[in-house]
């Protein structure tokens, strides 16, 4: 549908074209929102870099007095959670925003706007966090944040607040890039990608956004029970009242140890990608590769204990860690052979982003081998929490991520820039980082076996520290010089490089298959894959899709599209139209800062006025999606008919509601396991006071009016399907009255039991799952009023009926949970002997 | 080295400098064979990749060395945990921020950041957190196991031969984590014994004026509220008992010698020696009543 | 850092006998003395130059102690009087804080010819 | 065509490892917390996870017919294979080790 006389790469242009001047920031389309991603990951990683110089600075000698302990702690736990929460993640969801459309041959991911307002999140709580050096209380216990140091008697200052609430802040965008990236990897590929045609760096991120689902949950509950404690007295970690500080760990590294392998294995990705290309052949035993990259996500769910090893836990149950741990070595291992492999006689090019790759492998094999010793019970005893770990994690995660992400920053520069990095200074760059990075970490190795602890600011002489600490300093120096280096040749080549031309690596994806610069459409048409390698296999297919003579090569519907296809084997199934330029999700993410900031100086004034505004922002966009284009079926080209508009199991909407769910019910997974160990710990549960203290009856009332409440939500929507239009108010205003009545009665049941939730973390915990289930109820209760409100717009009917499949999975849930709640609290206490919290 | 996990004096650090230099074989053969594959590869003339088949080998060696190595390890870690058999002698240790508070409950003793220990005989050293999670580390003695509180851990060695050796907390626990140190010395069992006896008796008597002089401005001038000097008026349980401070062999939790110059350059200004730690800055005394005190408790042996 | 650079000039300054003639301790070994001055903590009451230790700050500092005119403002800073001080202060100086170390004679005239290094 | 049902059937392999695991660590905790006698337990449940490990190479093999690049299998075998391993393991060191130590 273009204007008359357009042709249909001008339409294209026309509506994927970027607005100008201050108006570039409303922009959504990911080839922006990726690189304004990718340059606050640097900016935050030069943060964190000058951070590590000072300390390094700090422990060259003995007793230095150039930062004092205080300053000292606050500098390595600013450090180690900037690169690994605000750096390390968010850089590759940048490029994983950036690069994967081109790469699966698609014009955007599903949802824009989403990826906008989870960039918009990820840089103002980067800068909530980083606030904290403009007011004083900067955090100090660690990235690990352990309590009960982090508690409020031990630091009762803000320093824990700014943390708390700055990471479950930029966790927005962890979720949003988790819906993001499962929904577009799985439905928005070219036709023909089936999965097994679909490139390792497909694969990596898909497997990264499947273990956020899990990983991220854990902490975010953790964040919220420790946020809990400090401000409500609410003793989950408190073990003179029940609680138990190693929940905290349980919590925290159920997160934290995925977390390196989310960082890890979009690197692996990045150099299965760039080697091949420089060795001008594919990768051997490619899927191979795939089942080491799914293997490694999931087995690194078995290792969070490995952290925890010195903690006085039964040596069996960190067996089962070590073994794990030395389990998760194979991928790893299958990977490093198939790079070998690949490597194998194949004389490659040795420009810059191969040089960084055959860096990281010699790096990486050095942190996989003391990986392997670490994963050893017995022999961590010794060096876990000694610089010996500092060594290992540094050549695991700046060799198994940092070097591959240079690597790969050199090799798609041409992309946004239509230039090539300058050769010189990349070489410059790289073994200036190559030899930084190895005296820098390699003497922390001998440091820790000679009994050097972490996360110390100073130590005496005479233990043969002294002149280990001053070469790992030297080398800092120089490992920061690679990295200016490298930033000025980013800067220098953005205008000045050699122009790039096409696909100047010779490369087989299809990110390479249009001119660079990309232009803002992402491509003039949307081209079938028949091959791993397109560029290889089928050059003229390519070449003829890169002048617009393939599929979608202008827009149908009159926005901007994508095309969703089916999850397995790519059939094209809908054409997606999807959001433009806009302010909504730059307004709601600046409302969600305002939110978080006041919270975090306890104004809770401020902060409720922040939610209700965000909630306001974020109804309204909710409102305006869930879109049906005036033409129901389109053609896109080579006669393919699709349709504009589908509200079935195979939506990406609905897609993306299920994994928004899935990382739901992970939290309250966690909630639950958190109930399960503390019941575990504590002699009696529940403790005698809190023995009969509500009546059975009220738990089973409850429990049904949940039961009748999701039932009337099915119901009611399944009428409005068959066209019963009064159904649908019936059932979602049954559901929501009925939800009212259990908020009433379960509010009144809990204040009546006067359960003291600040005298023992038994009452905290049952109030925290009662809260869980009224917070669902109510975010329920809101979708239904939307859907209602929309229903009398006239935005939703037997057909558009998105919004309605929604909001009855919100009712699910919101009953699923509460009944789960409950069956845990009336069951579970009474299997352990004691009494339970019901009068029978 | 006085803190090195290779300078090992019990048979369970031994066992696990043992597991290290085996990995460390492993490790090194292992890093030398895939260098030589990579280097081989980039540098040998053109030709086609290997098969599929390569990665498969390569993976089963993995495995194979993987498995014995897990095997290994796990069997050394059952019998380092286990301790020896014997009638152990029983320690308890009390970490607070940021010092160790040192108890022979069965001759009454108490110490601060200084343990001593028989050659020869088990000890069980019972791991109790006063405050925040610490981590007991003693690399010459063993592994690190952590005191959190609410779980009191058990840790079992047994010392072969005298020697002294350097401990540091092994855990982050605030402001002072990097100066919480202390010493560990393995005696002859009939030294021990002695230095054990000594320990559980109060306080010596003043030696000269001087030190009676000490002891009156320590009681007066408030410093029993934290700290305990067995046999005076001094009851204090926020500090380190001192009724022997003058027999230790630092202060400060392991980071200065002790004696009567360190002892006073504490007492006047610990702030600007380990900033942070809860002992306020004592300046109000004129530099005889300063040396007094500091005579008399190095003097209390 | 800079107690490295600090501690290899010292080093080389102590090597390139620019202590002049009325500091020279009979007997000293400076070097020797830097070891006692680190092994008995004075750095608990003073910082030292090229000795590291936590900052000190109950007697002076002890940097460029070769260029200071007298000992604890009581006597002439020459070798025999810093000497008769490291062995007994309050002798000297009897209102003083610093007590009494214990120091052989032959480890007072290594500290001392170690202090006339710092200049 | 490959549904993603089968696609779903190829993964499902390392995720049974992750339930056995959690299975494993769970009882193992309850049984010291109640001293119950947890060695049959485990026993019963490894040999049901390699059971089911193993069985899942049957309808990876009606993959071979209907995709003949044969991607599917070999990642649904190779993961079940890793997973058969990793299964092992943790069941090798459980043995190893006193319980509740």
């Amino acid at each position: 549908m273009s204007a008359p006389g357009e042709s249909g790469r001008e339409a294209l242009n026309r509506v994927w074209a970027q607005p100008r001047g201050w108006r570039y920031f409303s922009e959504v389309n990911n080839t922006a929102v990726g690189l304004w991603y990718l340059a606050a990951g640097l900016g935050f990683f030069a943060v964190a870099g000058v951070l590590a110089l000072l300390m390094r600075l700090q422990l060259a000698w003995p007793w230095m007095g150039f930062l004092g302990p205080e300053a000292y702690n606050q500098v390595f736990t600013m450090h180690g959670t900037i690169m690994m929460v605000v750096f390390a993640v968010p850089i590759m969801e940048a490029v994983a925003v950036y690069v994967l459309p081109q790469m699966l041959g698609v014009r955007d991911l599903p949802f824009p706007r989403l990826s906008s307002y989870g960039f918009w999140c990820y840089l103002l709580g980067g800068l909530l966090l980083l606030s904290s050096f403009l007011f004083g209380p900067v955090p100090n216990g660690g990235w690990f944040m352990y309590t009960p140091l982090s508690g409020p008697e031990y630091t009762p200052g803000l320093n824990t607040d700014f943390w708390l609430l700055g990471l479950t802040f930029i966790e927005i965008s962890a979720v949003a890039a988790c819906i993001e990236l499962i929904v577009g990897i799985m439905k928005t590929r070219a036709p023909g990608m089936s999965l097994d045609r679909m490139p390792i760096l497909g694969w990596a991120f898909l497997t990264v956004a499947v273990m956020i689902l899990f990983a991220f949950p854990p902490l975010l509950l953790g964040d919220v029970l420790l946020e809990a404690e400090r401000v409500l007295d609410w003793p989950f970690f408190d073990a003179g009242r029940g609680g138990d500080p190693l929940l905290w760990q349980h919590l925290f590294w159920f997160f934290g140890h995925p977390e390196v392998y989310i960082i890890f294995l979009p690197g692996a990705a990045m150099v299965s990608t760039i080697l091949p290309t420089f060795c001008g052949r594919p990768l051997v035993g490619h899927q191979w590769v795939v089942v080491a990259t799914i293997a490694t996500g999931i087995l690194s769910f078995g290792l969070w204990v490995h952290h925890m090893f010195a903690a006085g836990i039964p040596l069996l149950s960190l067996s089962l860690f070590s073994a794990a741990s030395m389990a998760v070595a194979i991928p790893s291992g299958i990977q490093v052979f198939a790079w070998l492999a690949t490597l194998w006689g194949a004389r490659p090019r040795w420009d810059t982003p191969f040089l960084f790759v055959i860096g990281f492998l010699v790096i990486f094999v050095i942190g996989g081998l003391t990986g392997v010793m670490v994963a050893s019970v017995p022999f961590d005893w010794q060096v876990t929490d000694t610089h010996f770990v500092v060594a290992h994690f540094h050549y695991v995660l700046i060799g198994g991520a940092i070097f591959p992400l240079f690597g790969a920053l050199t090799y798609w520069f041409p992309l946004p820039s239509g230039r090539l990095m300058d050769e010189t200074v990349g070489k410059w760059s790289f073994w200036l980082m190559f030899v930084g990075f190895n005296v820098t970490f390699f003497p922390l190795h001998v440091l820790g076996l000679l009994g050097m602890p972490r996360r110390v600011y100073t130590y005496p002489g005479g233990l043969g520290w002294e002149w280990l600490n001053l070469t790992a300093t030297i080398g800092a120096f120089v490992l920061g010089a690679g990295v200016a280096v490298f930033f000025a040749n980013l800067a220098w080549s953005w205008k000045r490089g050699r122009p790039a031309g096409h696909d100047p690596w010779k490369a087989g994806t299809l990110e390479w298959a249009g001119p660079t610069p990309l232009t803002d459409s992402g491509g003039a048409s949307v081209p079938r894959v028949r091959s791993l390698h397109p560029l290889w296999d089928q050059p003229a297919e390519m070449a003829a899709a890169a002048r617009g003579e393939a599929l979608m090569c202008r827009p149908t519907t009159h926005g901007r599209e994508t095309l969703r296809v089916s999850a397995v084997s790519a059939e094209p199934q809908q054409v997606i139209q999807v959001s433009g330029p806009g302010w909504s999700q730059v307004a709601a993410a600046a409302a969600t800062a305002v939110m978080f900031g006041a919270g975090t100086f306890h104004l809770w004034g401020v902060a409720a006025a922040g939610g209700v505004v965000t909630l306001a922002l974020l109804t309204r966009w909710a409102w305006h999606s869930d879109r049906q284009p005036p033409m129901a079926r389109v053609d896109i080209g080579q006669g393919i008919v699709v349709p504009t508009y589908a509200a079935d199991h195979s939506s990406h909407a609905w897609w993306a509601a299920v994994v928004a769910v899935l990382f739901d019910g992970a939290a309250y997974l966690a909630l639950l396991s958190a109930y399960v160990f503390l019941w575990l710990v504590n002699p009696v549960w529940p403790p005698p006071p809190w023995e009969g203290r509500i009546a059975l009856g009220d738990i089973l009332a409850g429990g049904g009016m949940l039961a009748v409440a999701a039932v009337l939500a099915h119901a009611g929507a399944g009428l409005h399907r068959r066209g019963r239009h009064w159904a649908l108010p019936a059932g979602l205003g049954g559901a929501v009255a009925v939800a009212v009545a259990v908020a009433w009665t379960g509010l009144s049941t809990l204040t009546a039991a006067d359960l003291g939730p600040t005298r023992h973390a038994f009452p905290a915990t049952v109030w925290v799952m009662a809260l869980y289930t009224l917070v669902h109820l109510g975010v329920a209760t809101l979708l239904a009023l939307l859907v209602l409100a929309r229903q009398a717009a006239g935005l939703v009917t037997p057909v558009r009926r998105m919004t309605v499949m929604m909001t009855v999975l919100a009712w699910d849930f919101a009953a699923f949970t509460g009944l789960a709640s409950m069956a845990m609290l009336v069951l579970w206490p009474a299997t352990g002997g004691g009494g339970g919290i019901c009068t029978w | 080295m006085l803190q090195s996990a290779l300078r090992t004096a019990t048979p369970q650090a031994e066992s696990l400098a043992g597991l290290w230099w085996l990995m460390l074989g492993l490790s090194v053969a292992v890093f030398a064979v895939v260098m030589a594959l990579l280097a081989a590869g980039l540098l040998m003339p053109r030709r086609p990749p290997p098969g599929e088949r390569v990665i498969m080998v390569g993976v089963g060696v993995t495995v194979v060395v993987l498995g014995g190595l897990l095997v290994h390890s796990t069997l050394v870690g059952a019998r380092v945990a286990a301790g020896t058999d014997g009638d152990p002698l029983r320690v308890e240790v009390v970490g607070r921020q940021w010092w160790w508070e040192v108890r022979y409950p069965q001759d009454g003793a108490v110490l601060a950041n200084e343990i001593r220990l028989p050659a020869g005989r088990p000890v069980e050293i019972a791991l109790i957190s006063g405050d925040v999670i610490h981590s007991f580390w003693v690399p010459g003695l063993a592994g690190k196991m952590d005191l959190v509180p609410g779980h009191p851990n058990l840790l079992r060695i047994t010392p072969a031969e005298p020697g002294v050796f350097r401990g540091q907390c092994g855990e982050y626990c605030g402001t002072q984590h990097a100066l919480m140190a202390f010493m560990v010395v393995v005696q002859p069992p009939a030294d021990f014994a002695r230095w054990l006896v000594g320990q559980g008796e109060p306080a010596a008597e003043p030696a000269d004026g001087l030190a009676a002089r000490g002891r009156a401005l320590f009681l007066s001038s408030g410093c029993g509220a934290c700290h305990t000097v067995r046999g005076t008026a001094a009851d204090g349980r926020v500090g380190p008992d001192l009724t022997h401070v003058g027999s230790r062999l630092t202060i400060g939790a392991g980071i200065l010698p002790q004696n009567v110059g360190t002892l006073g350059g504490w007492i006047a200004n610990s702030q600007a020696i380990k900033p942070g730690n809860a002992m306020p800055v004592f300046d109000q005394f004129s530099g005889g009543e300063l040396r007094a005190i500091a005579t008399w408790l190095a003097g209390l042996e | 850092m800079r107690m490295a650079v600090i501690l290899i000039a010292a080093a080389v300054l102590a090597g390139c006998d620019e202590i002049p003639p009325e500091h020279r301790v009979a007997g000293g070994d400076a070097g020797a003395g830097r070891r006692t001055v680190a092994d008995i903590g004075c750095a608990a009451c003073h910082q030292v130059p090229g000795v590291a230790g936590p900052a000190g700050m109950v007697g002076p500092p002890l940097k460029g102690f070769g260029r200071r005119a007298m000992i604890a403002g009581v006597a002439a800073n020459r070798p025999e009087a810093l000497v008769r001080w490291l062995l007994d202060p309050p002798a000297m100086a009897p209102g003083t804080a610093m007590p009494d170390l214990g120091l052989t004679e032959a480890q007072a005239r290594d500290v001392a010819a170690f202090l006339y290094t710092l200049r | 065509m490959v549904s993603l049902r089968d696609a779903t059937l190829v993964v499902a392999a390392p995720g049974l490892w992750f339930g056995y695991f959690l299975l494993v660590y769970g009882v193992h905790a309850l049984a010291c917390r109640f001293l119950w006698p947890s060695g049959p337990v485990l026993a019963a449940v490894t040999a049901l996870t390699a059971a089911a490990l193993a069985a899942e190479a049957w309808p990876l093999r009606r993959l071979a017919r209907i995709e003949p690049a044969g991607f599917y299998r070999a990642a649904g075998l190779g993961l079940g294979a890793l997973s058969l391993l990793a299964t092992l393991w943790v069941a090798a060191t459980s043995w190893m080790v006193p319980p509740c130590g």
